[in-house]
């Protein structure tokens, strides 16, 4: 039966994810109102891909972007202005936004896989933990005794749920 | 030159003639039917004429009328429809040349307000009526009038009619025993060829050979828009500036700056009507430095004895300096000396006009490249111009009718209501006058004073020809035909002339047996052919190239011979150079100086709206006219550009609109003509004001010709302003390089 | 790609060749001689019979909207009595660098295989860029679609598109004459066309011949020989818009040698 | 990046510093509090609210639709322009509504950072004006072409004539700039809004709760959720900052690129990011002006220090403004060329020279003001100063088309232009349309951050420890 620990404030909260992590108990999730500014110092470095989404989402951005603009330009070329065909300086400032467009789009999808948006699973969760209380699920796996860490944590109420974290 | 002047056909226009279509000679042929209206179909002809190619243009060759130039045009022809009309490259006045009025010439075919059917005046309205009805009731008029041998009392009044259209109109009313055919228009120049008359004792203009002159004097003279022939001195002017030969010089003498003077190299602001002191003056000068030793030159010493420049200084307002260096530089050229606009219609006019001949004598440049050329009078046409003055006519019929001498008049394609000073009371007369027939393409003021109204068929819709006035050194002859359908019930005045000749029958119809004027041309025409073209194997052959050519000249031929000495009487009895003005000038302080405008001439054709929309060249200004004040007097009246001002002569006064015009003499204001019709159409009526309004109807005695430029006006200020369009903006270069990198300097 | 210092004006003959086209054919020009030229208008005229330029009514003019692809400018020099008028007449330069082509979104102006600055109606969708980037100001728009008093528009040129309402127009040098003439070169075993065999309505028409046509491309061509005159110039020449027009300067003679 | 954000957080929570104004208040308010005053701003709907909207939509189509469909009828004679004046009103304001735009990319952007933490209350209004001011901006380019039933033909594609743009026109920069910078602000304003969604989600009932649930995505505010969220952000704000700055200066190329005098100005890239900016922050004062006044206890959250701060920000934009302003006189009066000099004379002393004096003093004298700390306080004074400010900008814009293009190369082609009573109208109408939207935006997102301001309160303390 995954169990659900519900805190007045982060650092209370920190502290019992801290507690578990010392058990070696790595699967648990926090859920707070706020960003946990101090989850690193207290419990452990996290990682995210998004980052590699928003690089390679810039990079393919300026590679489209050129290739639009270069392109449909010697695709169909068309004197104008005596300018050349492929006119470096304006193609560029065209490879610049569409960096950035495809740039952004990629952030955000990064962001939804990384997140597994949108999710259509029922998920463990605390409406107050939207609110004012800070909340630690754990897992079925997690035998018994752990509570009493929590509790020793300052865990205000601890109440078992169906859904998994 | 007058021989190349015909060799110098445009070849590349002739190949476009050539190529981009056929040159046609049919679509006379089937003028004649007269069915639905051509507009509503695709292709207008129920017998196309031979040449007539869907898609492919026809071209056909015919002569212009927007002047008295009649250049030579081709029309270009397409499904029936004329698209437009350009310079006939191998007529010799043209010379695929062609003014803007000439390209707008097409409007007159199409032109929405045109009279669609005669009219006849029913209990005061102008009513629809057929052709038929009016050519029966016409004839009956004309029997009684015959019947009580009151033939003299029918005058017939033309503004365009030349060539055998004259002759056939002089025809028609010798048939009646009348002789009162008169041919108005305010832009005839017949102090000049009255001077000519005197002058050479031949009926001959002479041509002025601007091409080759290297040093251009012009009294008043605007060649380049409305003197003699426009396009074609144009093209000399373009030729003496950047021919092959040496760049002339020109100078232009007159008050006011016109097209002419700002293409001058040289403007010389005179006092209004002192040209005759001028050119005396310079003739004076020339004498004195012994430039002519010709055996008659004491009897010419002792005639302009009295005029020395210092003399001159006071009427012209010039330095006797400049008229000595201008004598200077006319001997040194030898330059040629020319005049017109108003230098040529003051009271003084035909003074002016011999004295210029005069000048030209001096200095030797008569039968010379550069100079007067001989040239051959038209070989047919009103000889009406050279011996009798067409405003003398005018007041003729106005006196003929106060002592109900008049039983008839036909108005052919003029408006003397618009074009001459009402203070001639003429409308007066013709209301007097029991039966006045008016023959124009639109309701035009004078319209308003005919029992009948018949519709004229536009040029482009009927058969004509002409022998140009002016000439160009050698006999020719153009050929005018009809280059589209008729799209509405119209005839031409000859056709109608003809049909009424029949209708009256007998005698009268024997005279004129033609059947219609096509054929009476082709009658004339044969004559030419006989005693001329013989060459030519066929009458029919010389007619077809003739029509294909649009002319005929007749280049081997020698020039005609007129006497090119000039007759010491010319000068004799013409009174003295000063000029008269109607109103006293403590009471009018200025001199009315009106002058055709260079986009609508005389005002025959404001009724065009391609011209209505063609900014003047020198003012920028569009839909309307306007009067030219120096800056000086602007400033005294108090007045601004677009300031209402009451402009009042003896003979009456008008509003305009004030343009402060920065090149035009501080005694004189300047009013151009050919707007301000009440009715002519939507897009001339109740534009600006017709200064002709205002002229007093008086003449030049020596020659009895209206002398146009002899009125004086005062100004009022009205407080009103009319906000006309000028399409220039800033007025000034701002040193902008623009007119060359030369005009940092000045510009 | 492209070397930084070779002139705008090499890069351009660079690109004069492709296009959908495989090469430029001619390099129409105009040389307009103001010694000659009397600024009375024929010109406008003949380009308003010709390009189907609509009658727009007082009170465009008044707006500031009249369409004359062709116009005379005239500009006043000097105080009375030594005052001067001179005329110019202005229509599109044809610029081989134009700035017009390059600001058009859509191509709707470029560079056709005459080395004409081409508009092109059906592709305007009226930015009226082209408009504010031509310093000559040559460029007309179509406030309106305009119409023509019955039976007006029987004049009508068939050959010339009339335009609708939103699109921008202006000078083509008569580009339907310069295809008239070449099909019936081609017609005529592609013989080579004459020089002033293709002439613009205002060409053809001016009294005082002050306008010449012809190719740029051919030396013997009368404008080009034209060019080499000493008193030829370009309007705003230091713009770099390299025009297609020629201007001859007015001769303005030492008035000390005469009265 | 997450070093800063954690610090400042910390702070928030301890140190008390003067970024956590919000909770320098006597009381506070409680992260419960937060949520009900948010959420009631989106749930409770007054009277006031419905006539608001009301009259602004009818407003917005008499006023814009109206007179455009008749534009559309006669065409563009409907307007004032002319030869040579062929830009006019519409473009002017334009470039004004983009310039408006900037405000929320700043803040969003810039101060998040640049961990200026008096952000977090009002950025997100403040992105919803840059998303709704880029779609006015945009309607005003449908406004301003002759043919906009063929405007598509500028976007990339091949159309029915086999052609694509010419992306070497100035103009097709703009629409890919415009075209990115709306998608990003889009994107940016969700993201951010993403927990909030959660937070109204689990707040309401009925449609309000299924259209919320879908928006959130599911969010439940998991440490992992919250990790991924700041990452992405961060690199939002790296992406936006230069688009920002590129999107105003290829604007401001439709007319540096000309060879107009007074448009082809190297400046003018510079001038118009800092232009846009100014204007942008100044439309942020008034609009947090009347967030404040429109919704209860937003005033416990918008705060005078937020108009200090804006203040400070806004006296160095006009101090920058004046420069180049001066910079852009002195470089056409030291050229010496006709051309700019006309131009410069119309402009200062010609007939709009009214307007140029009334910008001068809206936008470099009346910000002066701003130097007293007094008058950054007093929120009326802010009030109108910013909108004076937005006035100046506008006009601005206007005179740089109306006085520049009728003042060209050929003296003989000058013109004039004044607008028409329609330019006037849509002029008009196009606030409308701004105001709309900003209307239903206030029902449908949290316009407070729930979470950013959560984070510069006080955490509530467990029982019995204070």
């Amino acid at each position: 039966m995954p169990r659900l620990a519900l805190f007045p404030d982060s650092e209370h909260l920190l502290d019992a994810a801290a507690r578990l992590k010392g058990r070696g108990i790595e699967d648990f999730t926090l859920i707070s109102p706020i960003p946990l500014e101090e989850f690193e110092d207290r419990v452990g470095v996290q990682t995210s891909p998004v980052k590699y989404f928003s690089f390679f989402g810039g990079l393919l951005g300026a590679l489209a972007g050129f290739a639009l603009a270069a392109g449909t330009s010697v695709a169909y070329p068309i004197p104008v202005g005596g300018r050349p065909i492929v006119a470096l300086p304006p193609f560029l400032l065209i490879t610049y936004e569409v960096t950035i467009l495809i740039g952004v789009v990629m952030t955000v999808i990064g962001f939804f896989f990384a997140c597994r948006f949108p999710k259509l699973e029922e998920l463990a969760y605390a409406p107050e933990a939207n609110v004012d209380q800070f909340a630690l699920v754990i897992g079925d796996d997690v035998d018994e005794d752990v509570d009493q860490d929590l509790r020793d944590a300052g865990a205000s109420e601890i109440r078992s749920v169906e859904d998994p974290p | 030159m007058s021989e190349d002047s015909i060799n110098r056909v445009k070849r590349r226009d002739f190949l476009k003639l050539v190529g981009a279509g056929s040159v046609g000679v049919g679509a006379g042929a089937v003028v004649s039917q007269v069915s639905r209206n051509p507009t509503e179909l695709l292709i207008p002809y129920p017998v196309p004429p031979e040449e007539y190619m869907p898609g492919v243009d026809t071209w056909y060759n015919t002569l212009c009328q927007g002047c008295s130039a009649r250049c030579g045009v081709s029309v270009r022809v397409r499904e029936g429809r004329v698209k437009k009309i350009e310079g006939n490259p191998s007529h010799p006045v043209s010379r695929g040349g062609l003014c803007a009025r000439g390209q707008a010439g097409v409007h007159t075919l199409y032109h929405p307000d045109r009279l669609t059917g005669p009219m006849k005046r029913l209990d005061g309205k102008l009513t629809q009526v057929s052709w038929d009805l009016v050519l029966s009731h016409l004839a009956h008029e004309f029997r009684q009038v015959l019947a009580t041998e009151r033939g003299p009392g029918v005058a017939i009044v033309t503004g365009s009619a030349r060539g055998h259209l004259h002759q056939l109109m002089q025809e028609f009313l010798r048939t009646l025993g009348s002789s009162r055919l008169i041919t108005y228009r305010i832009d005839a120049q017949h102090n000049l060829h009255a001077a000519n008359l005197r002058s050479f004792g031949a009926r001959a203009t002479p041509y002025y050979d601007i091409a080759n002159t290297p040093y251009l004097l012009s009294f008043g003279a605007d060649f380049l828009t409305g003197w003699l022939s426009p396009v074609h001195y144009s093209q000399a002017f373009g030729d003496m500036r950047q021919g092959d030969g040496p760049r002339g010089y020109f100078v232009q003498v007159e008050p006011r700056m016109s097209l002419a003077a700002a293409n001058a190299d040289r403007w010389l602001a005179t006092r209004p009507g002192s040209e005759a002191w001028l050119a005396l003056a310079i003739c004076h000068q020339l004498l004195e430095d012994g430039v002519y030793d010709g055996p008659d030159r004491n009897q010419w010493v002792e005639r302009v004895a009295d005029y020395s420049p210092a003399r001159a200084v006071e009427p012209t307002g010039l330095g006797a300096d400049q008229i000595v260096q201008l004598a200077h530089d006319f001997a040194a050229g030898p330059g040629l000396a020319i005049i017109g606009g108003g230098a040529l219609h003051g009271t003084n006019g035909l003074l002016a006009a011999t004295a210029v001949n005069l000048m030209n004598y001096l200095v030797g440049s008569f039968d010379r490249p550069g100079g007067v050329l001989a040239n051959s009078p038209p070989l047919f046409g009103p000889e009406a111009a050279y011996s009798e003055s067409p405003y003398a006519g005018l007041r003729e019929i106005v006196e003929a009718a106060r002592q109900g001498r008049l039983e008839a008049v036909i108005l052919h394609d003029v408006n003397p209501l618009y074009s001459a000073p009402p203070e001639l009371g003429l409308r007066e007369a013709l209301e007097s006058v029991p039966l006045v027939i008016s023959m124009s393409e639109l309701l035009d003021e004078s319209s308003e004073v005919a029992r009948f109204v018949l519709p004229l068929d536009s040029y482009l819709e009927a058969w004509g020809d002409d022998s140009p006035e002016s000439g160009v050194g050698f006999p020719t002859a153009s050929l005018a035909q009809p280059v589209a359908r008729r799209i509405h019930n119209t005839k031409s005045a000859g056709d109608f002339l003809i049909e009424l000749a029949h209708r009256l029958g007998d005698d009268i119809e024997e005279a004129l047996p033609w059947r219609d004027f096509q054929d009476f041309l082709k009658a004339r025409w044969d004559e030419i052919y006989r005693t001329r073209a013989g060459s030519l194997e066929g009458f029919d052959a010389f007619w077809t190239a003739t029509l294909q050519a649009g002319v005929w000249g007749e280049r081997s031929a020698a020039l005609g011979a007129p006497n090119t000495v000039m007759i010491p009487a010319a000068l004799d009895d013409l009174g003295h150079p000063d000029p008269q003005f109607s109103g006293r000038r403590a009471e009018y302080p200025y001199t009315l100086h009106p002058y055709l405008s260079p986009v609508f001439h005389d005002g025959r054709w404001a009724h065009l709206p391609w011209l209505q929309e063609l900014p003047d060249p020198i003012s920028g200004v569009v839909y309307t006219n306007w009067i030219e004040i120096h800056p000086q007097t602007a400033e005294l009246l108090g007045v601004r550009t677009r300031d209402v001002v009451e402009i009042s002569s003896p003979a009456g006064s008008i509003k305009l609109p004030v343009l402060v015009y920065p090149a035009i003499h501080p005694d004189v204001v300047a009013i151009p003509m050919g707007q301000g019709h009440h009715r002519y159409g939507r897009y001339a009526s109740g534009r600006g004001a017709n200064p002709i309004e205002i002229i007093a109807s008086r003449i030049d005695e020596d020659s009895g010709d209206l002398a146009w430029a002899a009125t004086r006006v005062q100004l009022k200020p009205t407080g009103e302003r009319i906000d006309f369009v000028t399409t220039s903006g800033n007025p000034r270069p701002l040193g902008r390089q623009i007119l060359g990198p030369a005009d940092g300097g000045h510009g | 790609m492209e070397n930084p210092h070779k002139s705008l004006k090499a890069k351009w003959e660079e690109n004069r060749r492709p296009g959908y086209y495989q090469e430029y054919e001619n390099h129409w020009g105009m040389v307009i001689d103001l010694d000659r030229c009397t600024g009375c208008g024929a010109c406008v005229t003949a380009c308003q019979a010709e390009n189907n330029l609509p009658i727009v009514g007082e009170e465009n003019f008044r707006e500031g909207r009249e369409m004359k692809w062709l116009r005379i400018e005239r500009y006043w020099e000097g105080e009375y009595p030594d005052v001067k008028l001179r005329f110019i007449p202005m229509l599109c330069q044809h610029c081989d660098q134009a700035p017009c082509e390059t600001v058009c979104p859509v191509y709707a102006t470029y560079h056709n295989q005459d080395g004409l600055n081409i508009q092109t109606y059906n592709r305007c969708i009226g930015t009226r860029s082209c408009a504010v980037y031509c310093p000559y100001e040559v460029r007309y728009f179509n406030w309106e679609t305009h119409v023509w008093d019955e039976p007006l528009e029987q004049q009508l040129n068939p050959d010339v598109t009339v335009r609708e309402k939103g699109v921008m127009e202006k000078c083509t040098f008569c580009v339907q004459r310069i295809r008239k003439v070449k099909d019936r070169a081609r017609d005529e075993d592609n013989r080579p066309l004459l020089d002033g065999e293709v002439q613009p309505a205002c060409v053809q028409s001016c009294p005082t011949e002050a306008l010449t046509f012809g190719d740029f491309n051919d030396p013997e061509s009368a404008v080009s020989k034209k060019k080499h005159n000493d008193r030829a110039y370009k309007v705003l020449e230091d713009l770099n818009t390299s025009p297609s027009i020629v201007y001859l300067s007015r001769v303005e003679p030492e008035d000390e040698s005469h009265g | 990046m997450a070093e800063a954000g954690k610090s400042l957080a910390y702070h928030a929570r301890h140190e008390k510093s003067w970024v956590t104004a919000t909770a320098e208040q006597d009381n506070p308010p409680t992260f419960a509090e937060v949520n009900e005053d948010v959420v009631r701003s989106i749930v409770e709907t007054g009277p006031g609210y419905w006539w608001i909207l009301g009259v602004t939509v009818v407003l917005t189509f008499l006023c814009f639709f109206v007179p455009w469909f008749y534009q559309l009828e006669v065409g563009l004679q409907a307007s004032g322009m002319n030869h040579p004046v062929v830009w006019g009103t519409y473009l002017a304001n334009f470039i004004f509504f983009i310039g408006l735009s900037h405000s929320g990319t700043l803040l969003s952007a810039v101060l998040h950072i640049t961990n200026s933490s008096w952000r977090k209350a009002i950025y997100r209004s403040a992105e919803a004006m840059t998303l709704f001011s880029l779609m006015t901006a945009a309607m005003f380019v449908m406004v301003h072409v002759g043919r906009v039933w063929f405007v598509h033909w500028s976007t990339p594609y091949p159309n029915q004539m086999g052609l694509w743009p010419n992306f070497r026109s100035p103009l097709m920069f703009d629409v890919m700039a415009i075209t990115t910078y709306l998608t990003a602000s889009w994107v940016f304003i969700y993201m951010g809004s993403i927990p909030d969604f959660a937070a109204v989600r689990d707040r309401t009932s009925g449609w309000r709760k299924k259209f919320f649930t879908i928006w959130a995505m599911g969010w439940r505010g998991t440490h992992r959720e919250w990790h991924h969220l700041s990452q992405a952000y961060t690199f939002f704000a790296v992406f936006v900052i230069p688009l920002a700055v590129s999107v105003h200066s290829i604007v401001s190329w439709d007319f540096a690129m000309s060879i107009v005098p007074g448009l082809h100005q190297t400046i003018f890239a510079p001038y118009f990011v800092c232009g846009a900016i100014y204007s942008g922050t100044a439309g942020i004062v008034t609009l947090m002006w009347v967030l404040r006044r429109a919704f209860k206890n937003f005033d416990r959250y918008i705060l005078p220090i937020h108009f200090d701060n804006l203040g400070k920000l806004l006296l160095v934009l006009s101090l920058i403004w004046t420069y180049i302003n001066i910079c852009e006189i002195f470089t056409g009066w030291y050229s010496g060329s006709s051309g700019e000099m006309e131009m410069l004379k119309f402009r200062m002393f010609g007939f709009y020279a009214p307007l140029y004096w009334e910008m001068i003093a809206f936008c470099a004298f009346l910000p002066l003001l701003l130097i007293s700390k007094k008058i950054r306080r007093n929120l009326t004074a802010m009030l109108w100063i910013s909108i004076a400010i937005n006035i100046g900008m506008l006009t601005e814009r206007f005179i740089i088309v109306a006085t520049s293009l009728p003042r060209q190369y050929l003296p003989d082609a000058w013109g004039f232009y004044f607008p028409s009573t329609v330019e006037f109208l849509i002029t008009f109408g196009s606030f409308g349309i701004f105001l709309t939207l900003f209307l239903l935006f206030v029902k449908f997102v949290p316009s407070i951050s729930i979470y950013e301001v959560k984070e510069t309160l006080p955490e509530p303390r467990p029982k019995g420890e204070n």
